[in-house]
Formats: structure tokens, C-alpha cells, sequence
């Protein structure tokens, strides 16, 4: 009875681990299994993971044992990392949430505000469509002032600018103190 | 170990009542009320209100006394069953056709009891499930084949809330009275200037009065005028006026409505056109 | 001469990815295939891995496609990556499943239904990431509006919103006498 379900633990545990497991390390774990059965378990998964048309192989490295992609499927893996998206970057977010709130808005407000400098991210986020220029100030210099674009308002999923939620009603979520002013309990009345 | 057994370490209901103490946390007073039903193995259509009220009103003793915080809810249900107890005592009028029938004074909680008991019921089911990270588990990590291979970027998920979150962050660092302080049931003076250019985008054209509607408080009054002349100071709309005494109208600036990238060297067409574009817009 | 490989390479790419990959992803990925054969070799190896002494399952949800541990190891894989688990409290189950049945839902809305105050565990989910902001509902006041997200989805192994749990039905409330038993109430047995 021991094969089946070892074998079946050691490959959950080759899959959820992200650095390769010494046959040490597994028996450790698996401390109420033997480490013959634990060495003969591995010894089929090798196998059976040998086989051509699976995508994963199972490779002994560095003195453990690692599930891996096939290697003959780097070109398609790649093409993961092209469709892979990836995530906002702090400074993005930062200033995307202040041209947000505040357009229309300068850069140079707009770094004030963040006390760094922002003009790589204010290009960027003005290249992926996410802001606009709504045109120029009428000070002294003539800065450009920006503000949100359509796109934005399709990432966040937002009708128009009037359904982006205001910081107080995130506030409003968690009340300061809930019990501030409890009324006396109604216990005078209690009999049936 | 089954997954049975498993779950129940960690979730069940069943197992946390068994080391149930005198004196619980309930979610609420629904909660409660819930648990009181099934304890004294009534039928729920039918509750017997004298005695779960009082039962309710002893639990409520019993927090005070041990000095837990009462939240304004279970105080809520209190009068709410104190009410129903005093309409059941009276005596059931009759009526003249006997049509207008009486609704039970219990049925709007017992409606709510219901229906609350099916979410709970719910939520029960979805937690029995095989939860992502308690029962079984991904590949939370880029596999060494990817994360050697260089991104390529594209806009990415991202959540509303990630956004306010940001800005609170940015909120958090600097002073508020950098701010326009100007607030008005929660709108800024920048919340309006955006409400009102989405306002413009969407109509072209709108009457001055058309932004102040009745039954706008005070301050919101203030912080919508104060809008009106950020954005004709920045240029972003023009006002104009057909008539002398008429009606004031906002347009969106040349510029602005043709939404150009880039403003280099555009002039905004200044009156007569101006004035036409509004006329036609109150006529059409 | 097309089954074999593709297989193979779309079990790599589910392997290599850290998220649910769905059908329309896999075929813009993989764009020279057909997506007939792409769910065909979907289909063939869900069913592999439904053998039952594998380690690994192949789950459809949130609408993509996840290698996923088999459920009956967690004790296992939480030795290895002394990881904590989800745990979540009964508030917070409970709105999930009223945001989840309701949405689009607004606070005011879940705490009727729930009958205590859920502005803190709203909160606390959003930033877990299992609700999100909808937007804005169009009455007077425009609160903020609620739904649950893909997160959500792939937390409780969900394909879709369909495929929750089906609520109870409610029996309609029919009392042909309400006031006829009230005075002779079984309560003598009462005290807890």
C-alpha cells in the first residue's frame, strides 16, 4: 500500500517547491516513510516522467531532485513572458493615483507631491495611453498640465471620472470608533 | 489524514461548537438570534418571541457584565424584539371585513433570519471547499525557465483599490494643507473639476446653472464655483455669455474637444465662434 | 502528427506559469495550432491527470487552467513550506458569500443582510483582493458598488460565478394562525 501514495506525495512536493529537494531534506518530511520506499518512489517518478510526451521532466541538480520544463518548449515558454503582464511599478501606481485625484495637475505638482523626480514615469504612463495632455497652464512658463485618459478609465473599469471612489469612502469603510456614543442598554423591561 | 478531518481542524463548525463557552463572540445580533433559535430547537416560522427575547436581552446582561463592548446592532435588535413582543400581546383586532389581514409582527425577522441563515449556510459550503493555499496549492514562484527570460511589458491587472491605495501612500507622506482644502461632502475642489470636465466631454455644452442644482449644500456650491474658475483660469473651458443678463455656458476649449496629444502652437479660436457654437448648442 | 508535441508543450506552459492560463490565452499564445487541437490536448490531459495516484491536478478555474496539488497532500506540502494557510473568520466568509451571491452589492446592502456593521472586513478582502470596487451605483449618495474578483475565484477553486454553491431556497412564509399557540410556549426547558 505504501507505493501509490508516496509516490503521489513526493510529486506534490517536487510541484509546489521552488528549489530542488535532496532525497535528506524529503525524508525528513516524510518522516514516517521509508527511505528505501522513499528512493524507489522517486525512482519510478523518474521514469515515468522520462517519458516523451510529457512536458515536464523530472532532473536531478544540485544534489536534489526538481521538476522542470521541458527544454525543447523554451521558444513557446518565452512567449509567456510576452503575454505575461506585468505589474505596476510603485512610482506608476503613485503617479498614476495623483493625476488621478488631482488633474488636472503639473508635473512639476505632481512631484511635489511625491518629492521625486517624475518625468520618466509621467512619459511612460503617457505612452501606454494611461494619461493625457489637457494643455498648458497659464502661468509663467506654460507647463503642461495632464490628467487621465479613456484608457485609464477601461483599466479600473470606471463609467467616467465620476466613479472613481473618493479616499474618504475608503476611509469611511473602517469607522474610527465604533462605540463612541452607546446608548444604555434597554434591559429595564427584560421579564416575559 | 482525510480531507474531512483535515477541514474540520480548521474550520468546521461543528468542532468550534463543541468548545463553545458560556460566553460567545456572535457576528451579530443574527447571528445570535440564529443560535438561540436552534438551541431551544424551535421552529423558525413560528418563533416563540417572549422567550428569545429574553434569552437575547440575558446574553446582552451578560456581555455587560463581563465589560465586552456591545456594538450598537445587538442594542438595535433589542428594541427591534421588544417591539415585537409588545405588538404580540396585543390582543388581535378584529377587523371590520375581516380583509385587511394583520402581517405576523415576526415576519420581517424571520424573513431576515432566513435569509440570513442562507448566506451563512453558504459560506459554510465555499469554505468546505479545496481552498487555494490551505488544501491545495500552485506554483506560486516564475520557474527558473522563466524568470531567466526578460518580460516584456504590457499594462498589467490592477485593481481600483490598488490606485487608492497609492495615492494614499502619497496622502500619508505629505502634509494635507498642501491640498486644496476645500471640501464639501467629501468633494475637493479637483473631485469637482474632474466631475464637471466629465460633465463637458460627455455634453459639449452646459449651462452655468446647470451645475448648481438645488439642494446642493453651501459648501458644495462654493467648491463647484471654485472649479468653474480653476478651469477657465487654466484654459480648459471657456465661458461664455449669448446674451448680456442670458445664461452662462461652459464649452470645453478648442484644444480640449479636439483632445490633440500634443497642444504645440494651437491658439484657442477666441469669441464670435465661441458664441455661435454656444447658441447653437441652446437651441439644439 | 500535431497531438502528440502539443500536448506536450501546453503541459510546460501550464507548469511554467504561476497563474490560471484560459483557452483564448494558450491560443494567442500558441498561435500556430488549432484551437480545436489546443482543447483537445486540454481535455487529454485533464483527464491524465485525473488518474488518481498523481500528485498533481489540472483544475479549470476562474476561467483558466492551473496545475494545482492534489488536495489530500496539504498536510504534506505544510511540512515542507511551513506555509501557514488560508484561514478566514466567519465575518469574513460570510460577507464573501453575500458580496459573491448579491453583487452588484453595496455596503449598506451586506450589512443589512448580515445585520452588523462590515465596513472593517470589506475593507480587509479588498485588500486581499477578493472584492473589488465595481464602481459607483447610480442612486442617490452613489455608494460604492462591490463584486468579487478572479482571485476569488481561483481562492475556492470556482469556474465561474455559476458554479457556486446553490443558495437554499426560502421557503414562503405562510403562518395560517401566527397567534394560535403563542401562550402555551414550550418554555419551561429554557435556561441554557
Amino acid at each position: 500500500m505504501s507505493g501509490k501514495p508516496l509516490k503521489s506525495i513526493v510529486e506534490s512536493l517536487l510541484f509546489v517547491y521552488d528549489q530542488p529537494l535532496s532525497l535528506d531534506r524529503l525524508a525528513l518530511i516524510l518522516e514516517e516513510f521509508e527511505r528505501s520506499d522513499l528512493r524507489a518512489a522517486l525512482d519510478e517518478l523518474m521514469e515515468e516522467y522520462a517519458g516523451a510526451e510529457r512536458g515536464i521532466v523530472l532532473s536531478y541538480v544540485g544534489g536534489g531532485y526538481q521538476l522542470r520544463s521541458r527544454p525543447e518548449h523554451a521558444d513557446y515558454i518565452r512567449r509567456l513572458t510576452k503575454a505575461k503582464g506585468v505589474k505596476f511599478s510603485q512610482s506608476a501606481l503613485e503617479t498614476l493615483s495623483i493625476v488621478a485625484y488631482r488633474q488636472p495637475i503639473t508635473r512639476a505638482e505632481v512631484e511635489y507631491l511625491r518629492g521625486v523626480d517624475s518625468g520618466g514615469v509621467m512619459k511612460s504612463l503617457l505612452e501606454k495611453k494611461l494619461l493625457r495632455i489637457l494643455g498648458k497652464k497659464d502661468v509663467p512658463g506654460k507647463p503642461l498640465i495632464y490628467g487621465t485618459s479613456r484608457e485609464f478609465l477601461e483599466l479600473f473599469g470606471l463609467k467616467d471620472l465620476n466613479a472613481l471612489p473618493t479616499l474618504k469612502e475608503i476611509q469611511e469603510l473602517v469607522p474610527p470608533d465604533p462605540f463612541a456614543d452607546q446608548p444604555a442598554l434597554p434591559l429595564g423591561s427584560v421579564e416575559g | 489524514m482525510s480531507l474531512d478531518t483535515m477541514q474540520s481542524n480548521l474550520f468546521s463548525e461543528a468542532l468550534e461548537q463543541s468548545y463553545r463557552v458560556q460566553i460567545e463572540e456572535f457576528e451579530g445580533p443574527l447571528d445570535l438570534l440564529l443560535h438561540l433559535i436552534k438551541k431551544n430547537e424551535v421552529d423558525i416560522y413560528n418563533i416563540p418571541i417572549a422567550a428569545i427575547t429574553r434569552q437575547y436581552l440575558e446574553y446582552m446582561e451578560l456581555m455587560k457584565e463581563l465589560n465586552l463592548d456591545i456594538a450598537g446592532e445587538f442594542l438595535v435588535m433589542a428594541a427591534t424584539l421588544l417591539q415585537i413582543k409588545s405588538r404580540m400581546l396585543l390582543p388581535a383586532t378584529q377587523e371590520e371585513d375581516g380583509e385587511a389581514e394583520v402581517e405576523d409582527p415576526r415576519a420581517e425577522l424571520v424573513r431576515r433570519l432566513l435569509e440570513y441563515q442562507r448566506y451563512r449556510d453558504a459560506s459554510q459550503l465555499l469554505s468546505a471547499r479545496n481552498l487555494l493555499g490551505r488544501d491545495v496549492f500552485a506554483r506560486t514562484f516564475d520557474s527558473p525557465e522563466l524568470a531567466e527570460m526578460e518580460p516584456q511589458e504590457e499594462p498589467a491587472d490592477v485593481e481600483l483599490f490598488e490606485l487608492i491605495e497609492a495615492f494614499q501612500r502619497v496622502l500619508a507622506r505629505v502634509s494635507v494643507d498642501t491640498f486644496h482644502d476645500v471640501v464639501a461632502d467629501g468633494i475637493s475642489i479637483a473631485d469637482r473639476i474632474g466631475e464637471v470636465l466629465s460633465v463637458l466631454h460627455a455634453e459639449k455644452t452646459v449651462c452655468f446653472d446647470a451645475l448648481f442644482t438645488t439642494g446642493m449644500t453651501r459648501d458644495l456650491l462654493v467648491v463647484t464655483f471654485l472649479s468653474i474658475l480653476e478651469l477657465a483660469k487654466l484654459k480648459l473651458i471657456r465661458v461664455v455669455q449669448v446674451e448680456s443678463l442670458g445664461s452662462i455656458w461652459l464649452t470645453l476649449s478648442a484644444d480640449q474637444q479636439e483632445n490633440r496629444p500634443e497642444q504645440e502652437g494651437v491658439e484657442p479660436q477666441e469669441n464670435q465662434n465661441s458664441l455661435e457654437t454656444a447658441e447653437d448648442a441652446v437651441v439644439g
